[in-house]
């Protein structure tokens, strides 16, 4: 169907979009054919995986080739193939040495009016990292999965939904235009959604789907609003193109540039968990295992700051990044708050899953603050480091919850001294979090010192430090949470699993009796005992299947780091990826710092200090030994409001569902009375009169603190006033239409007899 | 025939419409009377289609009924709600946006 | 086989849950319907009270009495051999059956026995009431279910079974043919023939209908996987016949239990089914029809020669003295517990029938299905109403 | 129909005489549906005669029950709201008349040449609705509310997938005209081929099973005539109405399933044409005014032979259940006609 | 089932097609419906069939044990005793019961055929004649010229199947 | 043979019975004492502008006025209306205390300020019959829809979504 090129450009580069259509494809034949098949059709995902892996690879392999021997001018011209499928490349190709021209293979899609769209692929060096990132850890994943979900009721949909949504991501990765893309972010939406939900028997989870839905949901709707914008704006949705103008944005219209921006960038917020909207990335964990690793840690959350990337121009200018005397930008306000908001969450979490889920969001908050800073190969470079590492973590949070911890992801009450019975999640553990830390020649490090070296080199001060201080806290919270799974005493289901292999074969009718087969929970539906054959080193850890993909992740988690590593003077990736941001004449994106250990060395230090206090505090508090540090937080009040407030996320949820979800099902009447409340009579404790919550904690959290100053000085004048209209707010629907309409009709009357 | 005959019409059911959103205590009467002074513009913008000879306004009045289509949707359910939560639709029983 | 068992499990906890399942639903307000006692779905003058929340029943429970005909009471004024024109009446679609094990009771306190052949034509008859009776309930299935034509066919089919019982017996519907110590008459000439044909066409009616009903889709989706009783629930509430074996309790009196009649002398199988649903319920009704054909059969085949007729007294009085018999009617189990004072007549009779049992269960059953379903579990529960209302 | 009769009339003459036609399209097909299939049809399947005595093979049985229904009292139950419930029946009836308003039943033998027709089509099936919901409300019963939230539940269910699988032929077809798309059919060759003309149910017979399932539930025929459901819900919305009312709504129930059949002949089955080929014709204009004659008769062929379709399922099959009636169709029913759709639409443009 | 399967659906269609086609194939083909167009042909019952109950009033003497033993008690005789000649010549006269008046009442009878049963004089038979409806209900009592004209129509009592007994006398 | 001056007679009585059917129906949503009158009334007044739309010859409008109007909104309108249970006969809680004598003036009012404006503006303008598109040309209407209003129409998608799924979050119950 399409013909065959012999043009420069390679035949990956060019035929770059069957990387989605295969796992598009295999959705299908999943669907339909998925349960006649042997294994469920998880065959079919992981060879199409397999087979998007293949052509990613290839791609990424031309693309090096392209960038390191780029071709002559002139040679990409337009050539149109059979079915009016057209390949056109930029006209700036190689303008400049290493500016590489990206490849970009379109077919037409539709037209309305003077809107042209098309479907196709963009490749370029951010495109194919992501590409190869996404097709990678999706068939570990799948592998994975292959034990994880054994015997899983839904198995086949399983599969089914999480190769719609490599299909979805890597469109989106491709995607040339905005709609391409907003389908793709769509189409990920959608599985993220029903991964959630896997296990929707249970409320919690239908309820934790539907939390993510609609808060994702309300980014996508600035995603429009912002593509909406830029189209008005530029006239185009393509993002090559759009790219190019917004860098060499001239107009007066900067202010819808920066709307733009800014709607946008509510898109990146929601889907990639930043504060404020950030709250259902953790209750999203209560989907299996793999799906929090491949969607909820290393792909789909970090569409948002593919997003930011791959329209950095229209950031960079909408929002006035490093242009010089401004010290902030949303974009780093905003990650920055994540950075220290989730990893100040992470603390508190006994779930090992929940842990890891704040630490994404942490570290999403780091990407968005790099891009925010300026250190736009840091970004990407650390979405790409992070997928490893933070997959690596989650999949040994499985693991562990599979083979370890009777499928309780608990760890305080389920873990514990698994290190010796689990050793290679454990060392993969050890080398993720690691990695994770930033402790130095890990993967995390490179990625993560620079941002932080690029905060400080821009001049971002305050993010600099937040930066460092974020770094302390993930050390300290990781430390927490390793030394609760893998140190100490085992405990629950982990004792059971430590202790229950000493005896010979006992094993199995112990599992029965303490817990029976209900206790097993949705993860799994066999109990350990029949767990296909552990490999020969491994004799405790759990199957091939789990364990493979772990050693891979874990490898990569170190060695991934070395593609870039500004301290060994390697600068290869920023190489291949710089020319992704576009030929940008107009935009000066600062080159990222010369490494120096002098300047990595404020934030090593912290972040040591954060692992060697938090060991301590943990060894107190969880330790076997008796100290006076466990229980701390139930005698002293101080610390204790601090762990409340902490365990209860800051009460955003609560403020969700209390303002924003009554305010829907109460619609009119709620919120107009909130209003009416505060804005106009200024008499804060009447909403206790109210007795509804939302007026307590309101009070209690939001208006003692800020409003009330404020509105108490005013409080008299706008009573007095709100006294004198007191009649009019009658509260009747009608009153208000009939003075509407008669206030209409006067006018009109006006108006009338004005003019005549 | 006059163009004012439709427009005066739709001037009728318009102010029809108005008085009963002012009237009508029921909420679905209200939403009915809503329904009438929509279904008025949708007349006028037809008739002055006919002025310019042209077909924007029937463009327009399809979207107002689609548009109308989805009011009365999300408003119905919203008066079902209040119905399950208050056993009445009366809307000045509604009386919490009192100032 | 494991799916179903599933569904079971997951059907039974949803009629358990139904209480907790309203609040998903949309909620309307609640509306008590009187399914009856007028009412196509009752076959009679059966009333079912009916709390419902839009379509779904919250709370059910049939209120029965509306055609009480006091039977107990009237066999108190009538002699032994008036009896059994009465209790003809009781499950009118059955009667045969109706008189064997009153009959049966007499003897038993008489002391006598009928003799072989009698036995074997008692059998015989005995069966084909089941006949008569189950293959009107597996039309009826239809109607209750909007299909129209299952009925006609019943109608068709049923009419050459009542030909035989009227040509053996003289009556149609209430043949008042056992007596105390044997039957009124022998058969006519020609009955055996005629009834192997006719059982032949009776197993084409089944796999008809098994075509046009059972076979099809929507019928399935109409029956499966609702109104499951457990065989425990089942149990608990006393259920008989179809119903229980339908839950599959493997448990039928002509088999299970020693009478004179001639069960014992063939070889028959009892069907039973895991499922407790109402496909069951139908689909065992369905097999014990055909299976009955069979049954049939085989007694005509081995029928003996011989009298009808024991040597009673010309006037029956029964000793003094308590008897219990049931029998597995076309309706479950069906006994008479009789009381003689040595008069011409019973002292007391106390009747148990299968019916009045069978829709004990329907408050427990009904909770958390539709309307629809209302229907669906009331005709594959089967009753008659004169079974319940004696 | 003024062509048809090569005379010019004056415009209250083709008024009257489009209201007659009206009158006979709509009385005919429900007369001769009830007596061929109701009556005997349905009988035979039961293995029995069917009415014998009135007329030859009990033809004038239908005038009797009309007899019988008109002399029948009127009644309304006390706590009615009268004038709705009055009104309920004819407002059935209306639909039916207009729907019949847009079939072509030849060249020039139409009642209107609506441009819209397929749109206009599905709009007037749909005040049978409002009827059935103003009959199951006023009569005052619970039973008869429930199966008049059953029914509109069910219509406005069925309406969608409806609406879905006409849209294939819509596309192909490029016009929304009942009777360019029959000339389509008649006139189109398929590859070349003209033996058979292009009845559309070749290419969209999946659209063509979709319509007939709707048209099906539209028409509350059995495996989906919960609205009705005598086991369950007496009679549904009809259950208080006697005399002639109920004779209205029997005649609707009939005559819309011949109008429904009119139209799926139309859409899928080359309505009044049969393919031109066959006798030779290459050209509609050479024997349109045979056709005015032809066309209405090999229209009713064709609405027999759905109509019979339609009452076989009717008398075969069991009834669905509410919720699986609503699922078969959310879930079957409209995505296979949107999958038609795309399907079609694919084809339109790749050819 | 690992064959596959002719849809439920279908098989019911056929169903019904098969028997439309059995009820217009022409009654000589061994087709035609299973009804009888009945005023037009009349069904012939059963012999045994219980339609009504015949008197053959000489046989009658007027003992009472039908009224007795009916459960519903809807016969009702009288009669008066009156002399008879004599059966040989020479005899004394016979006291006879004469019958003034033998009923059943249909609208009472269950049709248990209870009396037939146990007449010891033959008096009283089952004829399975059954047009006897009438519009008034009171008509349904037959006196005993009516019940005495249905004699007519009793048939002879059918031969046994094969392996009865053989019944003496009568 | 029909005349134009014929015809446009003949429209205008259709138009002045219509009109008639319609204000009558109008007046009756908003008097009426019974929910499922005043809801019927409010059908005879949509199928009244429904027959206006085709005197303007806009019939594709008006076949979607029925379809839409008729067939959903209303059927929609009396299913809520019964769900929340309707009574029979009169309703006698359906007007606000007072709501006539704000509501008369304030209508008349502004009644009186379009009726004098539109008669000033439009005195004796004719409906045009013929005009640069084919009026009332359905093909012509979805090329407006689908190329100049696309925009719109995509929107108008996304509202009709949103308010689907908001209209069942609203009535579910959990």
């Amino acid at each position: 169907m399409f013909a065959e090129s012999t043009e420069a450009a390679g035949w990956f580069l060019e035929n770059a979009w069957l990387i989605p259509l295969i796992p598009a494809v295999a959705f299908f034949l999943i669907l339909g054919f998925g349960k006649r098949m042997p294994r469920g059709g998880s065959e079919i995902g992981i060879a199409s995986m397999l087979a998007s892996l293949v052509i990613a690879a290839g791609t990424a392999y031309q693309w090096v080739q392209r960038v390191d021997a780029p071709v002559a001018e002139g040679e990409h011209a337009l050539a149109r193939g059979s079915f009016g499928f057209a390949r056109t490349f930029s006209e700036e190709a190689a303008e400049a040495g290493h500016e590489v021209a990206p490849v970009i293979s379109t077919l037409d899609w539709f037209d309305i009016g003077r809107l042209h769209v098309s479907i196709g692929s963009h490749i370029d060096g951010l495109a194919v990292t992501l590409l190869l990132l996404v097709a990678f850890i999706s068939t570990l994943v799948q592998i994975y999965s292959t034990e994880y979900v054994r015997g899983d009721r839904r198995y086949t949909h399983f599969f089914a939904s999480i190769t719609l949504f490599s299909a979805g991501m890597l469109t989106m990765v491709l995607a040339p235009n905005m709609l391409q893309f907003i389908l793709g972010w769509e189409i990920m939406g959608l599985c993220s959604f029903l991964l959630i939900g896997h296990w929707w028997e249970e409320t919690a989870n239908s309820k934790a789907a539907l939390k993510a839905f609609f808060t994702v949901r309300v980014g996508d709707m600035g995603l429009l609003v912002g593509t909406a914008a830029l189209f008005a704006l530029f006239g185009t949705m393509e993002i090559g193109e759009i790219n190019e103008q917004a860098a060499n944005f001239a107009g007066d219209n900067k202010g819808m540039l920066l709307f733009a921006a800014i709607a946008l960038f509510i898109a990146c917020i929601g889907k990639s968990g930043q504060f404020p909207l950030h709250t259902w990335l953790p209750d999203a964990m209560a989907g299996p295992t793999p799906v929090s690793s491949l969607l909820h840690s290393s792909t789909m959350v970090v569409a948002g700051v593919f997003l930011v990337a791959r329209l950095y121009p229209v950031f960079h200018v909408g929002l006035d990044i490093n242009v010089a005397g401004q010290s902030f930008n949303l974009i780093a306000v905003i990650g920055g708050i994540t950075v220290l908001i989730a990893a100040g969450l992470a603390f508190v979490q006994d779930d090992i899953k929940k842990v890891l889920a704040y630490s994404t969001v942490s570290q999403l908050g780091y990407m968005m603050l790099g891009l925010g800073v300026g250190a736009w190969t840091g970004a990407v470079f650390h979405i790409f480091t992070h997928a490893f590492f933070k997959c690596a973590l989650f999949l040994c949070a499985g693991s562990i919850a599979h083979t370890g911890s009777h499928h309780s992801f608990d760890m305080k009450k389920d873990m514990g001294g698994l290190r010796k019975k689990m050793p290679v999640t454990f060392v993969v553990w050890i080398v993720s979090t690691m990695a994770l830390m930033g402790v130095p020649f890990f993967s995390g490090f490179f990625s993560k010192d620079e941002i932080i070296d690029s905060a400080k080199h821009n001049h971002y001060t305050v993010f600099y430090f937040v930066a460092i201080i974020g770094a302390a806290m993930t050390a300290a919270y990781m430390t927490r949470a390793t030394y609760l799974t893998f140190f100490g005493k085992a405990r629950g289901g982990a004792a059971h699993f430590v202790h229950g292999h000493d005896d010979a074969h006992d094993t199995h009718d112990a599992h029965a009796d303490a817990h029976g087969h209900d206790a097993h929970g949705h993860d799994d539906h066999h109990a350990p005992a029949h767990h296909s054959a552990p490999l020969p080193f491994a004799k405790t850890d759990s199957s091939w299947q789990i364990t493979v993909p772990l050693i891979i992740l874990g490898v990569l988690a170190i060695f991934s780091g070395y593609l870039n590593a500004p301290a060994l003077g390697i600068h290869w990736f920023e190489h291949m990826t710089e020319s992704s941001i576009g030929a940008g004449s107009a935009m000066s994106v600062p080159p990222p710092p010369e490494f120096s250990w002098a300047a990595a060395a404020p934030g090593l230090l912290l972040v040591l200090a954060g692992f060697v206090v938090s060991l301590l505090i943990s060894k107190a508090v969880f330790g076997e030994k008796k100290t006076a540090l466990q229980g701390l937080t139930q005698r002293n009040s101080l610390l204790g409001a601090g762990h409340k407030f902490l365990v209860n996320k800051y009460y955003l949820d609560a403020l969700y569902e209390n303002v924003i979800v009554k305010a829907v099902a109460y619609p009119i009447a709620r919120a107009a009375y909130w209003t009416n409340q505060h804005v106009l009579d200024g008499i804060v404790n009447a909403v206790g009169i109210g007795g509804k919550r939302t007026g307590e904690l309101v009070y209690k959290y939001v208006d003692q603190g800020l409003v009330d100053g404020a509105v108490n000085g005013s409080g008299a004048t706008a009573r007095g006033a709100g006294g004198a209209l007191q009649p009019v707010q009658s509260g009747k629907v009608n009153l208000y239409g009939a003075l509407l309409f008669g206030a209409a009709a006067v006018g009109a009357l006006v108006l009338v007899l004005v003019n005549s | 025939m006059l163009v004012n005959n439709f427009l005066i019409l739709g001037a009728v059911l318009f102010s029809i419409g108005v008085y009963g959103v002012i009237a009508r205590k029921n909420a679905v009467l209200v939403l009915m009377s809503i329904e009438l002074i929509l279904n008025s513009v949708n007349i006028n913008l037809l008739a002055f289609d006919r002025i310019n000879g042209t077909q924007d306004g029937a463009v327009f009045a399809l979207y107002i009924i689609a548009i109308a289509a989805a009011e009365v949707g999300v408003g119905l359910a919203m008066v079902l709600l209040i119905f399950r939560n208050r056993k009445t639709i009366a809307l000045d029983d509604l009386s919490e946006m009192k100032g | 086989m494991t799916d179903l068992a599933d569904r079971q499990k997951l059907s039974y906890i949803a009629a358990q849950a139904a209480d907790a399942r309203l609040n998903v639903e949309l909620e309307t307000e609640g509306m008590t319907l009187n399914l009856g006692p007028q009412h196509p779905a009752t076959h009679g003058t059966l009333r079912i009270i009916v709390r419902l929340d839009g379509e779904q029943v919250i709370w059910a429970e049939p209120s029965a009495g509306y055609m009480h005909r006091g039977y107990e009471k009237l066999t108190e004024v009538r002699t032994f051999p008036q009896v059994t024109t009465l209790v003809n009446r009781i499950d009118w679609l059955g009667s045969f059956a109706n008189e064997v094990p009153f009959i049966l009771a007499a003897e038993k306190l008489m002391e006598i026995e009928a003799p072989p052949r009698a036995q074997w034509i008692r059998t015989i008859l005995f069966e084909l009431s089941r006949i008569a009776n189950v293959s009107l309930f597996l039309g009826d299935l239809g109607v209750q279910l909007g299909a129209i034509t299952p009925v006609f066919m019943a109608f068709r089919d049923r009419e050459y079974v009542l030909n035989l019982i009227e040509s053996a017996t003289g009556g149609r519907f209430h043949p008042n043919f056992d007596r105390i110590g044997g039957l009124k008459d022998d058969l006519p000439e020609g009955w055996i023939t005629e009834t192997k044909q006719v059982m032949k066409k009776l197993r084409n009616f089944c796999d008809e209908i098994e075509n046009l009903l059972f076979g099809n889709e929507i019928f399935q989706s109409r029956l499966r996987g609702i109104g499951v009783i457990p065989a425990e629930v089942a149990k608990q509430y006393g259920l008989s016949g179809a119903n229980l074996r339908a839950s599959g309790v493997d448990w039928d009196l002509r088999r299970d239990q020693a009478l004179p009649l001639a069960y014992d002398k063939i070889d028959f199988k009892v069907w039973t089914h895991p499922d407790g649903d109402s496909f069951a319920r139908c689909w065992i009704r369905l097999q014990e029809t055909r299976e009955a054909t069979k049954i049939v059969d085989q007694l005509l085949d081995g029928i003996p020669s011989g009298p009808v007729m024991a040597k009673v007294p010309r006037i029956i009085k029964v000793p003094e003295g308590e008897a219990w018999v049931s029998t597995e009617n076309p309706l479950g189990e069906m006994g008479y517990y009789v009381v003689s004072k040595g008069d011409l007549g019973p002292f007391r009779v106390k009747i148990r029938s299968a019916s009045f049992n069978n829709i004990s269960i329907v408050p427990w059953v009904l909770r958390g299905v539709y309307v629809p379903d209302v229907i669906s579990i009331l005709a594959s529960l089967y009753f008659i109403l004169g079974d319940i209302d004696r | 129909m003024t062509a048809l009769l090569a005379v010019d009339l004056p415009y209250w003459a083709q008024s009257l005489l489009r209201v007659l036609g009206g009158t006979v399209a709509v009385l005919l097909p429900a007369g001769t549906i009830v007596y061929l299939f109701l009556f005997k049809m349905m009988s035979f399947m039961q293995s029995r005669l069917g009415p014998m005595e009135a007329g030859p093979y009990g033809s004038m049985q239908l005038f009797a029950e009309v007899g019988k229904w008109l002399q029948k009292e009127d009644i309304a139950p006390e706590r009615a709201d009268i004038r709705v419930f009055r009104a309920a029946p004819l407002v059935v009836l209306m639909s039916t008349f207009l729907l019949v308003a847009v079939v072509p039943f030849g060249p020039d033998a139409y009642f209107t040449d609506f441009e819209a027709g397929v749109f206009y089509m599905l709009a007037v099936s749909s005040i049978s609705t409002l009827g059935i919901l103003m009959a199951g409300w006023s009569s005052a019963n619970k039973y008869s509310l429930l199966g008049g939230l059953r029914a509109a539940g069910q219509l406005i269910a069925y309406e969608l997938p409806m609406v879905l699988a006409v849209i294939g032929v819509v596309i192909q077809a490029g016009s929304m005209n009942l009777q360019t798309i029959v000339i389509k059919q008649n006139s189109d060759s398929i590859f070349g081929w003209d033996g058979l003309g292009y009845p559309y149910i070749l290419t969209q017979f999946v659209a063509f099973l979709v319509f007939m399932i709707a048209v099906q539930a539209e028409l509350t025929q059995t495996p989906f005539d919960m609205p009705i459901a005598e086991s369950e819900l007496v009679s549904g919305y009809m259950t208080e109405y006697s005399g002639f009312r109920f004779l209205i709504f029997f005649i609707a129930e009939f005559a819309t399933a011949g109008v429904f059949a009119f139209i799926a002949s139309v859409l899928f089955l080359g309505g009044w044409g049969v393919p031109f080929a066959w006798f030779g014709w290459d050209d509609i204009n050479s024997v349109d005014n045979w056709m005015n004659f032809g066309g209405p008769l090999i229209m009713f062929t064709k609405m027999m032979v759905l109509t019979g379709i339609i009452m076989w399922v009717r008398f075969s099959y069991p009834r669905f259940r509410e919720d699986q009636l609503q699922r078969f169709a959310w879930k079957v029913l409209i995505p296979v006609s949107l999958v038609n759709i795309m399907i079609t639409a694919i084809f339109k443009v790749a050819f | 089932m690992p064959k596959p399967q002719v849809p439920g659906l279908v098989k019911g269609l056929g169903v019904t097609l098969g028997t439309m086609l059995q009820t217009i194939k022409p009654k000589k083909l061994g087709g035609g419906a299973a009804t009888v167009q009945y005023p037009h042909e009349k069904e012939t019952p059963p012999i045994r069939a219980r339609g009504v109950i015949a008197l053959r009033e000489d046989n009658c003497t007027s003992c009472m044990l039908c009224v007795r033993s009916c459960p519903d008690w809807c016969i009702y005789i009288e009669a008066h005793k009156e002399l008879a000649p004599p059966r040989r010549a020479g005899g004394a006269p016979r006291k006879v019961n004469k019958i003034d008046r033998f009923d059943i009442d249909y609208a009472l009878c269950m049709y248990c055929g209870i009396c037939v049963e146990v007449c010891p004089f033959d008096a009283i038979f089952w004829s399975p004649e059954y047009e006897y409806s009438e519009p008034k209900i009171a008509d349904l009592l037959h006196d005993r010229t009516k019940l005495g004209e249905w004699m007519e129509t009793v048939p002879e009592a059918p031969a046994l199947e094969v392996g009865a007994e053989k019944k003496k006398g009568k | 043979m029909l005349l134009a001056s014929d015809i446009e007679v003949a429209q205008n009585i259709g138009f002045y019975l219509i009109a008639a059917v319609m204000v009558l129906g109008a007046i009756n949503v908003v008097r009426s004492s019974n929910v499922v009158h005043a809801a019927l009334s409010l059908v005879a007044v949509m199928g009244g502008a429904a027959a206006q739309y085709l005197l303007l010859s806009a019939e594709f409008v008006a076949v979607t006025q029925v379809l839409v109007y008729i067939g959903a909104v209303m059927v929609l309108f009396l299913f809520g209306v019964m769900l929340t249970r309707a009574k029979l006969g009169k309703d006698i809680d359906l007007n606000n205390k007072g709501g006539a004598a704000i509501g008369a003036p304030v209508a008349l009012l502004l009644f009186g300020v379009m009726a004098y404006v539109l008669i000033k503006g439009f005195e004796d303008d004719r409906i045009v019959t013929s005009g640069d598109e084919a009026i009332g040309s359905t093909a012509t209407l979805s090329d407006k829809i689908f190329s100049l209003y696309a925009l719109p129409f995509w929107a108008l998608s996304f509202v009709l979504l949103a308010a689907v799924i908001g209209a069942i979050v609203l009535a579910r119950k959990d």
